[in-house]
Order: structure tokens, then C-alpha cells, then sequence
């Protein structure tokens, strides 16, 4: 059975007791996206920037619990000032390294999610810095929608800025 | 009713002894459970019903002219009986529908008598503690039919505002109210409510979802026409739910879902339906689940209802009173502290800045179950300004123990977080 | 699948003894269960399964962070996964959704997709030989639509009769077909029939009740849009059945129930529904119910189901080849009596002219256990000419000892009504 | 547990196998009311014709199991010649003598059915004559609708009668 100690991580309680680039940007220029967790009612709001495919700014408003506050804390730190396929890339492997649990959940011979599979170029969970240390979460099934929920908004800020939707389409 | 009930306060160390999951240790300690209001745990005697009547009876009802049909058939029509007489229902044998949960319950309402006898441009009034359950096919149907949905609202002392009813009734042709908020842990007087609407000629829907496993319920005292609750909330399995109605509305509403068992005749171009209450009950019922909400009655009534109602009065006023003393300033409890008897053994807290998930998840790892989120009332949440509260709430096999646990377990989520 | 299946025929005498009601004895005798095509028996391995949930997990799934609850929910949607990959749903996760029995999933069908996402003015394509379950919901929303109803018409082979198919086809935009009649045991091949609805743009919703229990399903091999089935009749608990869908339709359908669980959000003003599969589950779904249909699978996957099927297919040769040698002009069979790999161990009766009720009587008294009555298919019934049959159905704990003594009591009951 | 000869008397089988007063009447001048079980979907049909009061002839058509054709067998035959007043005792004696079971079915302090607990003017088993055959039945709950179908079609017939509905109103 996962212990506490296995979920809390000492820095994840750092991020949350003191949360980086928390705070809202003007839109436009920047882009807003809202991750709605419907487990337990919680919602971040990414704001982000990207000029010639960097992620030049992000802030991070909402509310939520520790783990999606110190998540979302840790991937502003993780991604912010990074080229925009940098941060595509950290999104697939910390996505990936969520996942884990989806397949034991599936039993012996789990349908395998192809997302996951055809993605190889992912890092592994060690090379993820400290972001290695939401890795817990995945034992608690329940709390992974948490640690994902910032990171979904971003891939969907992305994709939305990819595909040119104006932030004023969408407000 | 001859069952012979004991006298006193509940020995809830014995009553413990016949809950098999209590038996248990999370996380290496005594399970300490206070999520019976999301769903309570089951007595050895229902699960031995149930296995009882798969190992010896088990057959589909109804139709079977063999013995053990005729056995299973006989059991199924003596736990609707056993349900009617526990909630006081003038005609058990036509006016108690098996559904799978409350919340189909409420749902054939909306759709039986919502689409087909609610007269025209008629109003529908809720209110503002109630559970998704008695919202949302609410909303379906308002939506459907263009008629405006309002909505009772919630004072400060945490109790439905009444002082804008006759306003509010004006133009209603049905009135959703739940008699005990799953909450708050408010339970309302519904004869204000059951009179204004009566006399706007509207139909009063009770959601008891959390009443029926906690107090004796007369439905002629209440005086509402329909009244739901769910078997898995009052010790009986999952998968059951039942809807009383009043025998003339039952009878004169359409049937809702189609299929064996609800029909007399079926023919190429049409159906005639059956009599009641099989009208309503499409399909293979849940034999084995009535035959264990049977048991779950019975062990009940062998501990007295008025008994059960004191025990968690009793209880939610030692949790309410141990709780103010020691984390007074870092607790908020989201209802009423006054006039006890008139509130159920659910407890809805916010304690300190903390997430009420991160709270919940700290007290796990100390072997105490509490809910944490919207408790399936969204509306509710924003009405209180959060998202989301931290809820214990109580049943018969809780102790005065297991709110020093949860108060020890407060001290140290708080070092915790620090 | 890493299931081990033994090779070879089913040992029936060491199966029975898996079953705790097979060593009951009825009116003095051996119970011999021949009514399996209305409701199987459960092996003790199933209500284990529940037992033990119900003893060290019980928790309302979904919400709750604390250990019990978690361990509830990973059941429940490990279930829901088994009942996917046994009838090879491509995604198990998403597409397989709980209701309370077979019914309920073909009425979720009706209303959801039915009313909101049949084109106007489409007919609707059923056949013959369905149970009400499938016709009943479809002559519902046929009325409120204003559409046509047609049948597929059932041949004197008791097979479909697909010579009018694309005539009968032309205009429709929904097909109801069983797999496999529960009156005549008629298995048909979906695939011309899947080929002329999708061509026609219409959608088909297959029935296998009868069909999922005893042969191995693929739902990518059938076609088909929709399958429904139920727990009782595959060795699992009453109180759930399955629909599965296409993802894609799924995620177009409004949701059908309203409540708690297939929400996202409610505002007092409306409601965004929750995605698949918990948008058409409102309410506390059948939780120990699904642990027991999960248990149910894997005792059908440890026998193997092809197997089983091989095993009824046996037992019906040798059920048509002693009836007919012994009572052969007293006896009418109604359904195929060649071609056995394309029919089910279901076998209707009229013997003599004895009513089927009378039969079934003395039947009973001889420790049988079969079925009299028009098995909730009254047009099929009509099409056959008479009000009722008796009816024998096979499953895995029979054996020819049960083939014989029917026979053996067809002579009691000649005898005794003279 | 109740062996089938508690069901199926000598008597019963008597008429089962030959039926009395089986036919119809030309309506009008006769009444004509259908009994359906929706259990087993049997029918059976009660013509009757009554004069001054009296029942002057009834006949029985329509099929279903041993048991309700011989219980409209012997229905036929205690009825047929008598006032319309004793038909009704009869109706109301025999249905007593059927209801038996409900009762057992309701448990220990069963809800009593205000119809039978009323009627004190009924008669006892014993006096019913061969009817009293009948009174095995309550021990098979699923075949009492098949023993008092066609004395439930004969009830509503007499009632509707004396409401004055035209037999061409029903048809
Ligand atoms: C072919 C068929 N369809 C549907 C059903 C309905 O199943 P349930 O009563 O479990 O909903 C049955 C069984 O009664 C059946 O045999
Ligand atoms: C007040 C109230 N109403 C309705 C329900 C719905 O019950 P069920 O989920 O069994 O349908 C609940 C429980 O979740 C409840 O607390
Ligand atoms: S509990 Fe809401 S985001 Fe974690
Ligand atoms: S079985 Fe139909 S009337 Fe008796």
C-alpha cells in the first residue's frame, strides 16, 4: 500500500506552500487556457505566450489542491523560456510517466493506449528533474487527474495557438 | 410492526461485530469509516439473504410455475411488502416501484409524469441543497418542455428560506425537495412546502435519499406524492432503489422504460401496459437485491429507527462539540449546530486553508474515510462559495472513538501541511 | 487472452457441484435447472466475488481519495474493462456502459439515440422474433415520432426470412435484431443484415441477451452499432445488464438519465454532461454487481466458450435426437432442428395437447425446472399460432441425465392428465 | 411443500376433460366479457344473459390450462339458472376462498385487503360444494388468476349489466 511520504514529496510541498509564476498575463498577446477537473470541481487557468516557437511567458491562476498547484508550479518552472517542441516534448513524457497506472488498471493484457506506444521519443521518468517527483501520484489513482490538469491546458494552449485560434475567438 | 426492538442507547461495539468490512485495518489501522451518507457498509445478515437466495431459491420472478420461481417470486413481493410497511405506505403491494437507485427513480417521475401529466407552461420548483440527482432531471426536462426551473434558496442558518414560498409557488406544478440534505445534513419540515403546493394544485416530489436510512418516515405524514431513496445508503446492497408514489398518480402515468414484464399484451403495432407496480419495472428486476434490502429493513427495525435517529443525534452533537473545542478557529462546519433533532449525522467541514482532497488523503493514511468534493451539489457549492467541503457523516456502527480519530487525524493533517 | 482452458468436453458432474443451488433438491429430487434461457445459476465463485467486496472494499466509486474507495472504483472500471475484451470491444474503457439489466440498455438506445439522433421520418426495422425488450421501447418511440415500425418476417424454418430484406430495408434508419431468439433458439447471421442497414444508413442494435452467455462475441466481427445484454443470464448477479456502443455514436448521444456521476458540471440554469462511459451511468452504478459479472466472465473464460458452445450444441443433438425417438408424435419442436451450430440449447415444446402451464406443473413436481408461457414474445407467439410453449434451455451445468429425466417425465405427465 | 394432487383434484380433471356449458350465445340478447391473464396470455370469454334478475344462461369459450377451464367449468354450472344476488355471493365466496394466499404473501402483519375483510356475507369453503376442489390452488400462487379468471370476467359482466352497458358498447 503507497504510504503518504509516496504522494507529498517534500518538494512538492515546496511548490505549493510557495507556487512560481503564479499570476495572470494580458490577453492578447498572451493565450488563455482553463483545465477544468470534474472529479472535484478545481480549475487552472494557463495563460502563455510563444513568439517564434518559444514559450516566452507563462503564468499559472486558478485553484486546486497541493498536487495540481505544485504541478502546475513545477511545469511553469519546467517549460517557461523553453522552444515550444521542447515543451511538446516534457507534456509527452510527463503525461507518459502518468499513465503508468492506467495499465495496471487494465489487467494482464490491457488494451494499450497508442498514444503512449508510438510516442518513443518521450524522457524517461529519471531525466525529468524534479518533475520525477509527482511520479507517486500514479499510485493514487484518483489524484493523477491533479497532477495532469495544468499539463493538459498547456498541450491545449499549444495546439489552439498551432492551429491559429485567436485568443478572442475563445473569450 | 411486532419486531422486537431493545430499549437504550445502540451498542455500537457489538453492532460493529456484524460488519464485516469493520473487521478490517486500512493503512495497518482500525478502518474508521464516515462516508456513510456516500454509501454505508452492509451486516453479515444481508449478505448471507443474498447468498441464501442464490444458493437455494434463485429463479427470474413472475412468470415460473415451478417451485423455486414461485419461491423466488414470493421473496421479491414480500421485500416490496417489507418496504412499503418501513416507510409507511398505505398500498405497498402497488405503490413501491424497484428502480436500480434514487436517482432512476427521480428520473421516471420527470419522464412519466414530468413529460406526460405536468400541465402545460407549469413552473418547477427545487431547491438549492439539492443533490444532482433531483437537479438534473429537472433541467432535462425544463429544457424539453420550455418551463422555467426555480429554485427555494438557502439561508445563513443553512435551512431553506421559506419567507418568498408563496411567491415562488405561484404557477408551480411540481415542487423537487429533499427531505435531508446530503450536505448539510439540514433536514426540512416539508408541511409548509406540501400545503403551498397542494394548494397551487402541484405535485411534491421528495428526494429521501439520505432520510429513509436515518429516521422513521410516515409518507402519509409527509404528504408528498412520490418519495425516492436508494438501498445501497441504508445498509442494503448497490444496484437497488426504490420510487413510492401515490397509488392514483402511479396509475394514471405512462410506463417509462418498455419491455418484458411491464406489458399485458404486446402486438406488432402496439402495447397495453400492466397493472402496477410492474407497469414501472421493465426487465428482470434486481431479484436478489430486493431480497437484500429485505434484510437490511429488517435489521433496522430490529434496532429501532427511533433508536438509530437518537444514536446520530447524540453523536453529531459530541462530533460537533469535540470538534469546536479543539480546532475551533481552523474548522468551519457548512450547517446547522442548532436544534440537532431537526439535522442529520453529516458533517460538511473546511479546516484551515487546506484542500479538502489533500485533507481527505492525509486522513486515509490515518484510517479514517471521510468524502471530500462537491457531494454530487454543485449548486449548493456555489451558494456556500467553494468548491469543494471535507464530509464525515454517521451511521449506526460509529462511536464517539471514531470522532477522537478524526479529531487526532485533524492535529495531524495540520502539522502535516504545516 | 491468458486465460488456461482446458481442451476437451465439459465435465459437467465436477462443474455442477460449483453450484450451490444444483445440490439443492426440489420436491425431494435433484434439481434439474432447464429455465437457464430466463436466468442462470451462479457458481459459488460469483457470490464469493461479491461477498468479498462487499467485506473488505465497499465505498461509492469515483470520488472518494481514501484506500477502500479507490480500491471500489479500480473494480468497478477493471469490470468494465473484462466485459469489453469479452466481447472484443475495441475500446473497453470507453464503450461499455452499465444499466441495470438488457432492458434498460435498449431503452438508453431508444431515448438517446432515437429521439435525438434518428433522422426524421426514418422507419425503424425490427423482426419477428424479438423479445418485448426490443420491441416494446421501439413501438414507444415509434408513436411519439410519428415513425414506421417494420418487421423482418420469420420463415416456416423458424429462421429469418431475408428475401424482402432490401425492399423492407428501404427508408429505415434503425434496426432492433436479436442475435439469437430466447423462444426458438435461433441464432441468425447479422451479416447481410448489417451490410443493407449500413448501406441504407442505418444503424443496428443487436440484442445478444441469449447470444453473449453462450458463444464467444466479437463486436467488430458482427458490425453491428449496438449490443446489449444482461448479468442473470451469464452466471453473473440480477441487477445489471451491459450496452456497448460505438464510441463515436456514444460521444454524439445526449446523455439519457440525469444525476449525479454523469455530470461535469450543474449550474442552477443547465448542465455539461460528463464524458464516455459515465455520461449514461446517473447515480450509484451496480458496483458489487459488476465485481460479480467480472467474476462471471472469468469462470466462463476459464471453461472457454468455445467449449461451452460446443457443449450445447452437443447436448441439443442429443435433447432433439431422444424427445423425437421417444415422443416423437406427441412432441412439436418450434425452431431449427438442422444446422445446430446456427441455433441455441433453447428448446420450445408442445407435446400433445396439453397446456404448457400444465406441463410445466407436473414437470415441477417431478424436480424440473422448465419455462411455460409466451417468454415475453407475444408477436413471435402469434406468428407461431399459439398463446404459449414450454420451453427447456441448456446451459453448462446440464448434462444428458437432465435431457432424460425431462423425457422421462413427459411420460409422468401423459399419464397423469390421461 | 403442496404435491400436485392438491391442484389438480379428480374433480378438476373432470371437467378439465369434459368441459360444461362450453359455447357461446348470439349477442345481443347476451352479454359477452372477455378475461385475459396476462401472465400466460389465456382468454377466456363468458357470454351471459340475465332476465328479471335472474342468470337464465351462460357459456364459457376462449382456452387456457386445465385449470381455468375447468374452474369456468364449474363456475358455469353453480351459476347458470340462479339470481344475479346468490351469483354474486358465490363470486365473492370464492374469491375469499382465493385470496387466502396474498395474505401469507404480505407476511405477519400484512396490509388486508379492504374487499375481503369487509365482506362478512361470504360463504366457507366447506359450503361451496365441488368448487371447494379449487381451494388447492392458493397453494401455487402463480395458477390462482388461472382459477379466478373467469369468475373476474363473470363479475365485471353482472356489473356491467347492471350499469345498463350495452353489449354493443364493448365491441
Ligand atoms: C432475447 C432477450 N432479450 C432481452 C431480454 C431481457 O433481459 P433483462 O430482463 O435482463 O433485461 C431477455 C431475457 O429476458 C431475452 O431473452
Ligand atoms: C440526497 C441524495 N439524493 C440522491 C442520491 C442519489 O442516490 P443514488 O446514487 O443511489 O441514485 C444521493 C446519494 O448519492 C443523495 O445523497
Ligand atoms: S483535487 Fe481538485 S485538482 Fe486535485
Ligand atoms: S396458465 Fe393461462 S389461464 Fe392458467
Amino acid at each position: 500500500m503507497a504510504g503518504l511520504e509516496d504522494l507529498y514529496r517534500e518538494i512538492i510541498l515546496d511548490h505549493y506552500r510557495s507556487p512560481r509564476n503564479r499570476g495572470e498575463l494580458a490577453v492578447p498577446p498572451a493565450h488563455r487556457v482553463e483545465g477544468f477537473n470534474p472529479l472535484c470541481g478545481d480549475e487552472v487557468v494557463v495563460y502563455l505566450e510563444v513568439n517564434d516557437g518559444v514559450l516566452t511567458d507563462l503564468r499559472i491562476a486558478g485553484q486546486g489542491c497541493s498536487i495540481s498547484q505544485s504541478s502546475a508550479s513545477m511545469m511553469s518552472a519546467a517549460v517557461k523560456g523553453r522552444p515550444v517542441e521542447q515543451a511538446r516534448k516534457l507534456i509527452r513524457s510527463f503525461k507518459a510517466m502518468m499513465s503508468i497506472h492506467e495499465h495496471s488498471l487494465g489487467g494482464e493484457d490491457s488494451t494499450e493506449d497508442p498514444e503512449d506506444q508510438s510516442e518513443a521519443d518521450t524522457l524517461k521518468p529519471e531525466d525529468l528533474g524534479e518533475l520525477a517527483a509527482l511520479q507517486g501520484v500514479v499510485k493514487f489513482p484518483v489524484r493523477i487527474k491533479c497532477a495532469t490538469l495544468s499539463w493538459n491546458a498547456l498541450a491545449q494552449g499549444l495546439d489552439e495557438i498551432a492551429a491559429g485560434v485567436l485568443p478572442l475567438d475563445r473569450t | 410492526m411486532t419486531t422486537t426492538v431493545e430499549a437504550g442507547p445502540l451498542d455500537v461495539t457489538a453492532l460493529r461485530r456484524e460488519f464485516p468490512i469493520l473487521q478490517q485495518r486500512s493503512h495497518g489501522r482500525r478502518l474508521v469509516y464516515l462516508d456513510s451518507a456516500s454509501s454505508s457498509q452492509r451486516p453479515r445478515a444481508v449478505l448471507d439473504a443474498m447468498d441464501h437466495y442464490y444458493e437455494t431459491t434463485h429463479a427470474n420472478v413472475h412468470r415460473g410455475v415451478y417451485a423455486i420461481a414461485e419461491e423466488a417470486t414470493r421473496q421479491f413481493e414480500m421485500a416490496r411488502r417489507a418496504v412499503g410497511r418501513f416507510i409507511k405506505a398505505p398500498r405497498p403491494e402497488v405503490e413501491v416501484i424497484f428502480t436500480k437507485n434514487a436517482t432512476e427513480a427521480l428520473n421516471l417521475v420527470a419522464h412519466s409524469y414530468g413529460r406526460h401529466l405536468l400541465p402545460d407552461r407549469k413552473a418547477i420548483l427545487l431547491t438549492e441543497l439539492e443533490h444532482h440527482a433531483n437537479i438534473v432531471p429537472w433541467l432535462m426536462l425544463a429544457a424539453e418542455r420550455g418551463v422555467e426551473l426555480r429554485y427555494l434558496p438557502v439561508g445563513d442558518d443553512y435551512r431553506l428560506d421559506l419567507r418568498d414560498l408563496d411567491r415562488l409557488m405561484d404557477g408551480v406544478g411540481l415542487v423537487g425537495v429533499s427531505t435531508m440534505s446530503n450536505v448539510l445534513g439540514t433536514i426540512t419540515d416539508l408541511s409548509p412546502i406540501v400545503q403551498a403546493a397542494h394548494a397551487a394544485g402541484a405535485v411534491v416530489v421528495a428526494d429521501a435519499s439520505q432520510l429513509v436510512p436515518h429516521r422513521s418516515v410516515d409518507v402519509r405524514a409527509l404528504g408528498v406524492d412520490f418519495l425516492a431513496f436508494t438501498g445501497h445508503k441504508m445498509l442494503g446492497p448497490t444496484g437497488i432503489g426504490v420510487l413510492w408514489g401515490r397509488e392514483e398518480l402511479l396509475d394514471a402515468m405512462p410506463p417509462f422504460l418498455g419491455g418484458g414484464e411491464m406489458i399485458r399484451d404486446v402486438r406488432l403495432d402496439g402495447f397495453t401496459p400492466n397493472d402496477l407496480p410492474w407497469k414501472f419495472e421493465a426487465g428482470t428486476p434486481p431479484i436478489a437485491e430486493a431480497v437484500g434490502l429485505h434484510a437490511a429493513i429488517g435489521f433496522l427495525e430490529s434496532l429501532g429507527m427511533n433508536r438509530v435517529a437518537a444514536h446520530e443525534t447524540d453523536l453529531t452533537s459530541r462530533a460537533i462539540e469535540i470538534l469546536m473545542e479543539r480546532h475551533g478557529d481552523d474548522l468551519k462546519i457548512f450547517g446547522p449546530t442548532t436544534d440537532l433533532p431537526a439535522r442529520g449525522g453529516v458533517l460538511s467541514l473546511a479546516f484551515r486553508d487546506l484542500h479538502a482532497h489533500d485533507l481527505a488523503q492525509v486522513l486515509d493514511a490515518e484510517g479514517i474515510c471521510i468524502r471530500a468534493g462537491h457531494h454530487c451539489a454543485k449548486p449548493l457549492m456555489r451558494r456556500l462559495g467553494v468548491t469543494a467541503t471535507a464530509r464525515a457523516s454517521f451511521y449506526v456502527y460509529n462511536g464517539e472513538d471514531d470522532i477522537q480519530a478524526l479529531s487526532d487525524a485533524l492535529d495531524v493533517a495540520a502539522a502535516f501541511f504545516g
